[in-house]
Protein backbone atom coordinates (compact mmCIF):
# COMPACT_ATOMS: atom_id res chain seq x y z
CA UNK A 1 0.00 0.00 0.00
CA UNK A 2 1.20 3.67 -0.78
CA UNK A 3 2.79 4.90 2.48
CA UNK A 4 1.79 8.33 1.00
CA UNK A 5 -1.89 9.71 1.17
CA UNK A 6 -2.06 13.24 -0.97
CA UNK A 7 -5.60 14.78 -2.03
CA UNK A 8 -7.36 18.23 -3.10
CA UNK A 9 -10.59 18.82 -1.48
CA UNK A 10 -13.01 20.61 -3.16
CA UNK A 11 -14.34 22.98 -0.70
CA UNK A 12 -17.90 22.79 -2.44
CA UNK A 13 -18.07 18.79 -1.85
CA UNK A 14 -16.30 18.06 1.28
CA UNK A 15 -14.36 19.11 4.21
CA UNK A 16 -10.63 18.45 5.40
CA UNK A 17 -10.92 15.41 7.91
CA UNK A 18 -7.81 15.36 10.46
CA UNK A 19 -9.49 12.08 12.15
CA UNK A 20 -9.26 10.71 8.51
CA UNK A 21 -5.08 12.19 8.24
CA UNK A 22 -4.86 10.85 11.74
CA UNK A 23 -6.21 7.16 10.91
CA UNK A 24 -4.51 6.92 7.78
CA UNK A 25 -0.78 7.73 9.27
CA UNK A 26 -1.66 5.47 12.42
CA UNK A 27 0.90 2.01 12.19
CA UNK A 28 1.22 -0.28 15.18
CA UNK A 29 5.12 0.41 14.60
CA UNK A 30 4.30 4.03 15.03
CA UNK A 31 5.04 5.52 18.28
CA UNK A 32 4.73 9.13 17.20
CA UNK A 33 1.77 11.81 14.73
CA UNK A 34 2.48 14.78 14.38
CA UNK A 35 -0.48 16.81 12.12
CA UNK A 36 -0.46 20.36 11.24
CA UNK A 37 -4.12 21.97 10.58
CA UNK A 38 -4.16 24.92 8.72
CA UNK A 39 -7.01 27.28 9.40
CA UNK A 40 -8.86 30.26 7.81
CA UNK A 41 -7.73 33.59 10.12
CA UNK A 42 -9.86 36.27 10.85
CA UNK A 43 -7.32 38.40 10.51
CA UNK A 44 -4.66 38.98 8.47
CA UNK A 45 -2.00 42.10 8.19
CA UNK A 46 -4.32 43.83 10.22
CA UNK A 47 -7.43 43.66 7.89
CA UNK A 48 -10.69 41.54 8.88
CA UNK A 49 -11.28 38.43 6.71
CA UNK A 50 -14.51 36.89 5.91
CA UNK A 51 -13.10 33.59 3.82
CA UNK A 52 -10.37 32.71 1.28
CA UNK A 53 -10.76 31.46 -1.92
CA UNK A 54 -8.13 28.45 -2.61
CA UNK A 55 -7.11 28.12 -6.15
CA UNK A 56 -4.91 24.84 -7.34
CA UNK A 57 -3.49 23.34 -10.63
CA UNK A 58 -4.57 20.48 -9.04
CA UNK A 59 -2.48 17.68 -11.27
CA UNK A 60 0.78 19.59 -10.68
CA UNK A 61 -0.32 19.98 -7.34
CA UNK A 62 -0.56 16.06 -6.51
CA UNK A 63 2.56 15.54 -8.43
CA UNK A 64 4.22 17.78 -5.93
CA UNK A 65 2.78 16.63 -3.17
CA UNK A 66 4.03 13.16 -3.81
CA UNK A 67 7.68 14.61 -4.55
CA UNK A 68 7.47 16.03 -1.89
CA UNK A 69 6.81 12.92 0.19
CA UNK A 70 9.51 11.26 -1.34
CA UNK A 71 11.71 13.79 -0.39
CA UNK A 72 10.76 13.12 2.86
CA UNK A 73 10.76 9.99 3.16
CA UNK A 74 14.61 10.18 1.97
CA UNK A 75 15.68 12.37 4.73
CA UNK A 76 13.19 10.14 7.36
CA UNK A 77 13.48 6.54 6.19
CA UNK A 78 11.00 4.34 4.88
CA UNK A 79 9.18 4.01 8.56
CA UNK A 80 7.10 6.93 7.32
CA UNK A 81 3.19 7.36 7.07
CA UNK A 82 2.40 11.27 5.07
CA UNK A 83 -1.33 12.47 4.23
CA UNK A 84 -1.47 15.70 2.95
CA UNK A 85 -4.72 17.65 1.94
CA UNK A 86 -4.95 20.72 0.57
CA UNK A 87 -8.55 22.53 -0.06
CA UNK A 88 -9.70 24.22 -3.12
CA UNK A 89 -12.27 26.97 -3.20
CA UNK A 90 -14.10 28.92 -1.17
CA UNK A 91 -13.35 28.85 2.85
CA UNK A 92 -15.31 30.88 5.41
CA UNK A 93 -13.10 31.68 8.63
CA UNK A 94 -12.46 28.66 10.91
CA UNK A 95 -12.72 26.46 7.34
CA UNK A 96 -9.26 23.86 7.43
CA UNK A 97 -7.15 24.87 4.13
CA UNK A 98 -4.63 22.33 4.82
CA UNK A 99 -4.09 18.67 6.77
CA UNK A 100 -0.51 17.79 6.54
CA UNK A 101 0.09 13.82 9.02
CA UNK A 102 3.43 12.04 9.85
CA UNK A 103 3.59 8.84 11.32
CA UNK A 104 7.01 7.75 12.29
CA UNK A 105 8.35 5.20 14.83
CA UNK A 106 9.50 8.16 17.27
CA UNK A 107 8.33 11.70 17.60
CA UNK A 108 11.48 13.73 16.62
CA UNK A 109 10.87 12.36 12.97
CA UNK A 110 7.31 12.81 12.96
CA UNK A 111 7.65 16.51 14.31
CA UNK A 112 10.35 16.87 11.84
CA UNK A 113 8.44 15.08 9.12
CA UNK A 114 5.19 17.27 9.50
CA UNK A 115 7.38 20.78 9.51
CA UNK A 116 9.35 20.04 6.20
CA UNK A 117 6.38 18.74 4.24
CA UNK A 118 4.00 22.02 5.54
CA UNK A 119 7.01 24.51 4.57
CA UNK A 120 7.42 22.70 1.23
CA UNK A 121 3.66 22.60 0.12
CA UNK A 122 3.41 26.47 1.41
CA UNK A 123 6.62 27.31 -1.03
CA UNK A 124 6.24 25.27 -3.73
CA UNK A 125 2.72 23.70 -4.73
CA UNK A 126 0.74 25.73 -7.18
CA UNK A 127 -1.65 26.78 -4.81
CA UNK A 128 -2.80 30.56 -4.65
CA UNK A 129 -5.13 32.29 -1.84
CA UNK A 130 -7.39 35.06 -2.25
CA UNK A 131 -8.64 37.03 0.57
CA UNK A 132 -12.06 38.52 1.13
CA UNK A 133 -12.03 40.76 3.34
CA UNK A 134 -15.60 41.81 5.50
CA UNK A 135 -15.15 45.87 3.37
CA UNK A 136 -16.45 43.77 0.07
CA UNK A 137 -12.50 43.83 -1.24
CA UNK A 138 -10.43 41.06 -2.76
CA UNK A 139 -7.07 40.95 -2.75
CA UNK A 140 -4.83 38.13 -4.07
CA UNK A 141 -1.71 37.06 -1.70
CA UNK A 142 1.64 37.96 -3.27
CA UNK A 143 2.74 34.73 -2.68
CA UNK A 144 6.29 33.01 -3.12
CA UNK A 145 7.92 33.12 -6.78
CA UNK A 146 8.60 29.66 -8.31
CA UNK A 147 10.74 30.78 -11.17
CA UNK A 148 13.84 30.92 -9.29
CA UNK A 149 15.69 27.29 -8.32
CA UNK A 150 13.92 24.63 -6.49
CA UNK A 151 13.62 24.59 -2.63
CA UNK A 152 16.37 24.09 -0.59
CA UNK A 153 14.49 25.64 2.17
CA UNK A 154 12.70 22.02 3.90
CA UNK A 155 12.98 21.37 7.18
CA UNK A 156 13.94 25.39 7.68
CA UNK A 157 11.47 27.05 10.30
CA UNK A 158 10.28 30.02 8.65
CA UNK A 159 12.39 32.09 7.10
CA UNK A 160 12.35 32.19 3.13
CA UNK A 161 13.78 34.67 0.68
CA UNK A 162 14.01 36.85 4.13
CA UNK A 163 10.10 36.69 4.36
CA UNK A 164 7.51 34.17 6.47
CA UNK A 165 4.46 33.33 5.75
CA UNK B 1 1.96 25.04 -33.69
CA UNK B 2 -1.20 25.72 -31.12
CA UNK B 3 -0.09 26.53 -27.65
CA UNK B 4 -3.32 26.12 -24.90
CA UNK B 5 -2.45 28.08 -21.71
CA UNK B 6 -3.96 28.20 -18.43
CA UNK B 7 -3.79 30.88 -15.98
CA UNK B 8 -3.84 30.31 -12.15
CA UNK B 9 -5.02 32.97 -9.35
CA UNK B 10 -4.19 36.61 -10.02
CA UNK B 11 -4.29 36.03 -13.50
CA UNK B 12 -7.45 33.85 -13.75
CA UNK B 13 -9.53 36.74 -14.74
CA UNK B 14 -7.63 38.08 -17.39
CA UNK B 15 -9.21 36.27 -19.97
CA UNK B 16 -12.20 34.77 -20.73
CA UNK B 17 -12.03 31.27 -18.65
CA UNK B 18 -8.78 31.57 -17.79
CA UNK B 19 -7.55 30.01 -20.85
CA UNK B 20 -5.80 31.77 -24.06
CA UNK B 21 -4.39 30.13 -27.50
CA UNK B 22 -1.08 31.28 -28.92
CA UNK B 23 0.25 30.23 -32.00
CA UNK B 24 4.06 29.30 -31.98
CA UNK B 25 6.25 28.45 -34.77
CA UNK B 26 7.39 24.49 -34.57
CA UNK B 27 10.75 24.82 -33.51
CA UNK B 28 9.74 27.62 -30.42
CA UNK B 29 10.46 26.68 -27.10
CA UNK B 30 9.90 27.88 -23.28
CA UNK B 31 11.42 31.24 -23.82
CA UNK B 32 9.84 32.11 -26.93
CA UNK B 33 6.35 30.80 -25.40
CA UNK B 34 7.53 33.30 -22.29
CA UNK B 35 8.00 35.44 -24.71
CA UNK B 36 4.73 35.60 -26.76
CA UNK B 37 3.13 35.51 -23.64
CA UNK B 38 4.31 38.50 -22.31
CA UNK B 39 3.57 40.41 -25.94
CA UNK B 40 0.25 39.34 -25.51
CA UNK B 41 0.15 40.57 -22.37
CA UNK B 42 1.28 43.88 -22.57
CA UNK B 43 -1.55 44.55 -25.00
CA UNK B 44 -4.75 42.65 -23.28
CA UNK B 45 -3.89 42.56 -19.61
CA UNK B 46 -3.82 45.43 -17.22
CA UNK B 47 -0.33 47.19 -16.45
CA UNK B 48 -0.03 45.42 -13.03
CA UNK B 49 -1.28 41.94 -14.02
CA UNK B 50 1.40 41.96 -17.20
CA UNK B 51 3.98 43.07 -15.29
CA UNK B 52 3.07 39.66 -12.65
CA UNK B 53 4.64 37.56 -15.58
CA UNK B 54 7.75 38.44 -14.79
CA UNK B 55 7.37 36.51 -11.30
CA UNK B 56 5.28 33.80 -13.35
CA UNK B 57 6.88 30.29 -13.74
CA UNK B 58 5.35 28.23 -16.90
CA UNK B 59 4.08 24.20 -16.06
CA UNK B 60 2.81 21.18 -17.27
CA UNK B 61 1.15 18.94 -15.15
CA UNK B 62 4.15 17.30 -14.01
CA UNK B 63 7.00 19.96 -13.32
CA UNK B 64 8.38 23.77 -14.05
CA UNK B 65 9.41 24.59 -17.54
CA UNK B 66 12.84 26.22 -17.33
CA UNK B 67 13.67 28.69 -20.23
CA UNK B 68 15.16 26.75 -23.05
CA UNK B 69 13.08 23.56 -22.41
CA UNK B 70 11.26 22.29 -25.45
CA UNK B 71 7.64 23.08 -24.76
CA UNK B 72 5.34 20.14 -23.35
CA UNK B 73 4.00 17.34 -26.10
CA UNK B 74 0.52 17.81 -25.43
CA UNK B 75 0.58 21.49 -26.11
CA UNK B 76 -0.82 22.93 -22.72
CA UNK B 77 0.97 24.85 -20.71
CA UNK B 78 0.56 26.62 -17.41
CA UNK B 79 1.36 29.98 -16.05
CA UNK B 80 1.85 29.73 -12.25
CA UNK B 81 1.80 33.39 -10.44
CA UNK B 82 3.72 33.21 -6.89
CA UNK B 83 2.33 30.83 -4.98
CA UNK B 84 0.41 31.39 -1.49
CA UNK B 85 -1.07 28.03 -0.44
CA UNK B 86 -1.44 26.66 3.12
CA UNK C 1 -12.11 30.87 29.81
CA UNK C 2 -8.78 28.91 30.78
CA UNK C 3 -6.71 28.47 27.44
CA UNK C 4 -5.22 25.71 28.53
CA UNK C 5 -6.69 22.00 29.20
CA UNK C 6 -5.10 19.48 30.78
CA UNK C 7 -6.13 16.05 32.01
CA UNK C 8 -5.54 12.28 32.90
CA UNK C 9 -8.03 10.09 31.36
CA UNK C 10 -7.90 6.76 32.77
CA UNK C 11 -8.06 3.74 30.28
CA UNK C 12 -10.73 1.81 31.74
CA UNK C 13 -13.76 4.30 31.54
CA UNK C 14 -12.49 6.32 28.39
CA UNK C 15 -9.95 7.16 25.63
CA UNK C 16 -7.93 10.01 24.53
CA UNK C 17 -10.06 12.28 21.66
CA UNK C 18 -7.77 13.85 19.24
CA UNK C 19 -10.71 15.55 17.82
CA UNK C 20 -11.62 17.27 21.27
CA UNK C 21 -8.21 18.27 21.67
CA UNK C 22 -8.53 19.98 17.73
CA UNK C 23 -11.64 21.62 18.79
CA UNK C 24 -10.32 23.16 22.01
CA UNK C 25 -6.91 25.06 20.33
CA UNK C 26 -9.21 26.38 17.74
CA UNK C 27 -9.73 29.76 17.51
CA UNK C 28 -10.78 32.14 14.83
CA UNK C 29 -7.86 34.22 15.62
CA UNK C 30 -5.81 31.07 14.94
CA UNK C 31 -4.10 29.86 11.57
CA UNK C 32 -1.99 26.97 12.93
CA UNK C 33 -2.54 24.09 15.03
CA UNK C 34 -0.11 21.16 15.66
CA UNK C 35 -1.44 18.06 17.31
CA UNK C 36 1.41 15.26 18.69
CA UNK C 37 -0.20 11.92 19.55
CA UNK C 38 1.65 9.54 21.47
CA UNK C 39 1.00 5.87 20.82
CA UNK C 40 1.45 2.73 22.19
CA UNK C 41 3.82 0.62 19.53
CA UNK C 42 4.00 -3.13 18.74
CA UNK C 43 7.56 -2.95 19.42
CA UNK C 44 10.80 -1.72 21.62
CA UNK C 45 14.29 -2.28 21.93
CA UNK C 46 13.70 -5.22 20.02
CA UNK C 47 10.75 -6.55 22.03
CA UNK C 48 7.36 -7.65 21.24
CA UNK C 49 5.07 -5.11 23.43
CA UNK C 50 1.53 -6.51 23.79
CA UNK C 51 0.63 -3.43 25.74
CA UNK C 52 1.30 -0.70 28.32
CA UNK C 53 0.24 0.22 31.99
CA UNK C 54 0.82 3.72 32.96
CA UNK C 55 0.75 5.05 36.59
CA UNK C 56 0.44 8.15 37.30
CA UNK C 57 0.55 11.35 40.39
CA UNK C 58 -2.66 12.45 39.16
CA UNK C 59 -2.60 15.28 41.08
CA UNK C 60 1.73 16.29 40.84
CA UNK C 61 0.77 15.46 37.18
CA UNK C 62 -2.08 18.04 36.38
CA UNK C 63 0.03 20.71 38.69
CA UNK C 64 2.72 20.18 36.43
CA UNK C 65 0.96 20.01 33.39
CA UNK C 66 -0.12 23.49 34.43
CA UNK C 67 2.99 24.30 35.00
CA UNK C 68 4.76 23.69 31.66
CA UNK C 69 1.44 25.42 29.66
CA UNK C 70 2.61 28.53 31.77
CA UNK C 71 6.25 28.53 30.31
CA UNK C 72 4.90 27.95 27.43
CA UNK C 73 2.56 30.98 27.53
CA UNK C 74 5.65 33.12 28.82
CA UNK C 75 7.39 31.73 25.84
CA UNK C 76 5.39 31.79 22.99
CA UNK C 77 3.26 34.14 23.86
CA UNK C 78 -0.74 35.39 25.14
CA UNK C 79 -2.34 34.02 21.96
CA UNK C 80 -2.06 30.60 22.55
CA UNK C 81 -4.01 27.10 23.09
CA UNK C 82 -2.98 24.14 24.79
CA UNK C 83 -4.38 20.65 25.32
CA UNK C 84 -2.54 18.19 27.55
CA UNK C 85 -3.86 14.73 28.03
CA UNK C 86 -2.10 11.54 29.40
CA UNK C 87 -3.95 8.35 29.90
CA UNK C 88 -3.98 6.12 32.64
CA UNK C 89 -4.15 2.52 33.03
CA UNK C 90 -3.55 -0.37 30.73
CA UNK C 91 -3.08 0.35 26.88
CA UNK C 92 -2.98 -1.97 24.17
CA UNK C 93 -0.92 -1.42 20.98
CA UNK C 94 -2.13 1.43 18.74
CA UNK C 95 -4.03 2.93 22.31
CA UNK C 96 -3.25 6.57 22.18
CA UNK C 97 -1.08 7.32 25.43
CA UNK C 98 -0.68 10.83 25.08
CA UNK C 99 -2.34 13.70 23.11
CA UNK C 100 -0.83 17.28 22.86
CA UNK C 101 -2.42 20.41 20.79
CA UNK C 102 -1.15 23.81 20.38
CA UNK C 103 -3.31 26.23 18.86
CA UNK C 104 -1.47 29.86 17.68
CA UNK C 105 -1.79 32.98 15.38
CA UNK C 106 0.85 31.23 13.10
CA UNK C 107 2.29 27.84 12.64
CA UNK C 108 5.78 28.41 13.31
CA UNK C 109 4.76 28.49 17.19
CA UNK C 110 2.33 25.52 17.15
CA UNK C 111 4.73 23.90 16.23
CA UNK C 112 7.32 25.31 18.86
CA UNK C 113 4.86 24.98 21.35
CA UNK C 114 3.95 21.59 21.26
CA UNK C 115 6.84 20.10 20.70
CA UNK C 116 8.16 22.04 24.12
CA UNK C 117 5.43 20.39 26.03
CA UNK C 118 5.59 17.60 24.79
CA UNK C 119 9.38 17.29 25.83
CA UNK C 120 8.40 18.47 29.29
CA UNK C 121 5.78 15.99 29.86
CA UNK C 122 7.72 13.24 29.00
CA UNK C 123 10.78 14.57 30.86
CA UNK C 124 9.10 16.10 34.06
CA UNK C 125 5.73 14.80 34.52
CA UNK C 126 5.19 11.96 37.71
CA UNK C 127 4.01 8.89 35.28
CA UNK C 128 5.34 5.54 34.53
CA UNK C 129 5.45 2.96 32.00
CA UNK C 130 5.44 -0.61 32.55
CA UNK C 131 5.78 -2.59 29.27
CA UNK C 132 4.27 -6.02 28.75
CA UNK C 133 5.80 -8.25 26.34
CA UNK C 134 3.97 -11.30 24.34
CA UNK C 135 6.45 -13.43 26.18
CA UNK C 136 4.44 -12.52 29.38
CA UNK C 137 7.67 -10.54 31.09
CA UNK C 138 6.59 -7.27 32.24
CA UNK C 139 9.24 -4.17 32.54
CA UNK C 140 8.93 -0.76 34.36
CA UNK C 141 11.13 1.53 31.72
CA UNK C 142 14.13 3.12 33.50
CA UNK C 143 12.57 6.68 32.71
CA UNK C 144 14.61 9.74 33.65
CA UNK C 145 15.42 10.87 37.50
CA UNK C 146 13.53 14.03 38.74
CA UNK C 147 16.44 14.58 41.47
CA UNK C 148 18.28 17.06 39.68
CA UNK C 149 18.10 20.48 38.97
CA UNK C 150 14.29 21.07 36.92
CA UNK C 151 13.81 21.11 33.73
CA UNK C 152 16.03 23.49 31.43
CA UNK C 153 15.74 21.07 28.36
CA UNK C 154 12.35 22.55 26.78
CA UNK C 155 12.08 23.22 23.25
CA UNK C 156 15.36 20.70 22.83
CA UNK C 157 14.92 17.96 20.19
CA UNK C 158 15.38 14.36 21.48
CA UNK C 159 18.93 14.62 23.57
CA UNK C 160 18.72 14.67 27.60
CA UNK C 161 21.33 13.80 29.36
CA UNK C 162 22.63 11.85 26.76
CA UNK C 163 19.95 9.35 26.52
CA UNK C 164 16.29 9.61 24.40
CA UNK C 165 12.91 8.05 25.26
CA UNK D 1 5.11 12.68 63.26
CA UNK D 2 3.60 9.74 61.05
CA UNK D 3 4.23 10.23 57.42
CA UNK D 4 2.08 8.63 54.92
CA UNK D 5 4.14 7.56 52.24
CA UNK D 6 2.84 6.80 48.71
CA UNK D 7 5.01 4.78 46.18
CA UNK D 8 4.70 4.46 42.21
CA UNK D 9 6.01 2.85 39.05
CA UNK D 10 8.30 0.41 39.85
CA UNK D 11 8.12 0.67 43.74
CA UNK D 12 4.30 0.11 44.01
CA UNK D 13 4.56 -3.21 44.40
CA UNK D 14 7.27 -2.96 47.45
CA UNK D 15 4.49 -2.35 49.53
CA UNK D 16 0.70 -3.47 50.43
CA UNK D 17 -1.56 -0.89 48.41
CA UNK D 18 1.90 0.89 47.42
CA UNK D 19 1.70 2.87 50.91
CA UNK D 20 3.95 2.62 54.00
CA UNK D 21 3.96 5.22 57.15
CA UNK D 22 6.79 5.96 58.85
CA UNK D 23 7.51 7.33 62.27
CA UNK D 24 9.57 10.09 62.38
CA UNK D 25 11.01 13.32 64.95
CA UNK D 26 8.85 16.36 64.65
CA UNK D 27 11.08 18.35 63.70
CA UNK D 28 12.31 15.84 60.91
CA UNK D 29 12.69 17.58 57.26
CA UNK D 30 13.26 15.92 53.69
CA UNK D 31 16.62 15.07 54.43
CA UNK D 32 15.35 12.87 57.41
CA UNK D 33 12.34 11.61 56.22
CA UNK D 34 14.93 9.79 53.03
CA UNK D 35 17.31 8.31 54.99
CA UNK D 36 14.30 6.62 57.01
CA UNK D 37 13.10 5.65 53.99
CA UNK D 38 16.66 4.11 52.87
CA UNK D 39 16.74 2.20 56.03
CA UNK D 40 13.29 0.73 55.73
CA UNK D 41 13.58 -0.27 52.02
CA UNK D 42 17.05 -1.75 52.59
CA UNK D 43 15.68 -4.03 55.55
CA UNK D 44 12.44 -4.77 53.79
CA UNK D 45 12.62 -4.28 49.67
CA UNK D 46 14.48 -6.39 47.33
CA UNK D 47 17.94 -4.69 46.77
CA UNK D 48 17.41 -3.40 42.96
CA UNK D 49 14.37 -1.94 44.37
CA UNK D 50 16.21 -0.32 47.67
CA UNK D 51 18.62 0.82 45.25
CA UNK D 52 16.13 2.37 42.78
CA UNK D 53 15.42 4.84 45.79
CA UNK D 54 19.02 6.76 45.26
CA UNK D 55 17.38 7.67 41.82
CA UNK D 56 14.06 8.55 43.17
CA UNK D 57 12.23 12.05 44.20
CA UNK D 58 9.96 13.22 46.72
CA UNK D 59 7.31 15.39 46.10
CA UNK D 60 3.94 16.57 47.39
CA UNK D 61 0.56 17.03 45.23
CA UNK D 62 1.80 20.64 44.42
CA UNK D 63 5.70 20.06 43.57
CA UNK D 64 9.01 18.32 44.34
CA UNK D 65 10.51 18.51 47.68
CA UNK D 66 14.26 18.81 47.79
CA UNK D 67 16.65 17.69 50.38
CA UNK D 68 16.39 19.82 53.38
CA UNK D 69 12.98 21.35 52.84
CA UNK D 70 10.53 20.97 55.74
CA UNK D 71 8.41 18.44 54.78
CA UNK D 72 4.22 19.30 53.73
CA UNK D 73 1.69 20.10 56.83
CA UNK D 74 -0.77 17.09 55.69
CA UNK D 75 2.39 14.56 56.32
CA UNK D 76 1.45 12.74 53.26
CA UNK D 77 4.66 12.35 50.54
CA UNK D 78 5.34 10.77 47.49
CA UNK D 79 7.85 8.77 46.27
CA UNK D 80 8.80 9.16 42.68
CA UNK D 81 11.15 7.00 40.54
CA UNK D 82 12.63 8.22 36.87
CA UNK D 83 9.30 9.29 34.85
CA UNK D 84 8.72 7.59 31.57
CA UNK D 85 5.50 9.18 30.45
CA UNK D 86 4.69 10.07 26.57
Amino acid sequence: MNPHHLLVVDAAQDRLDPAAAIEFVSDPAFGGIDVFIGRVRDLNHGREVIGISYDLFDALALNGFAQIAARAQAQFGPHLKLYIAHAKGRLAVGDLAVVIAAGTPHRDEAFRACRMVIEAVKHESPIWKQEHYVDGDSVWSEGCSLCGEVADHDDQPQAHDGHTH
Amino acid sequence: MMIEISLFGALRECEPGARLQLDLPGDAGVTELRAALLAHAQSHWPAPRASLLGKCALADERSILRDGDALPGGGRVAVLPPVSGG
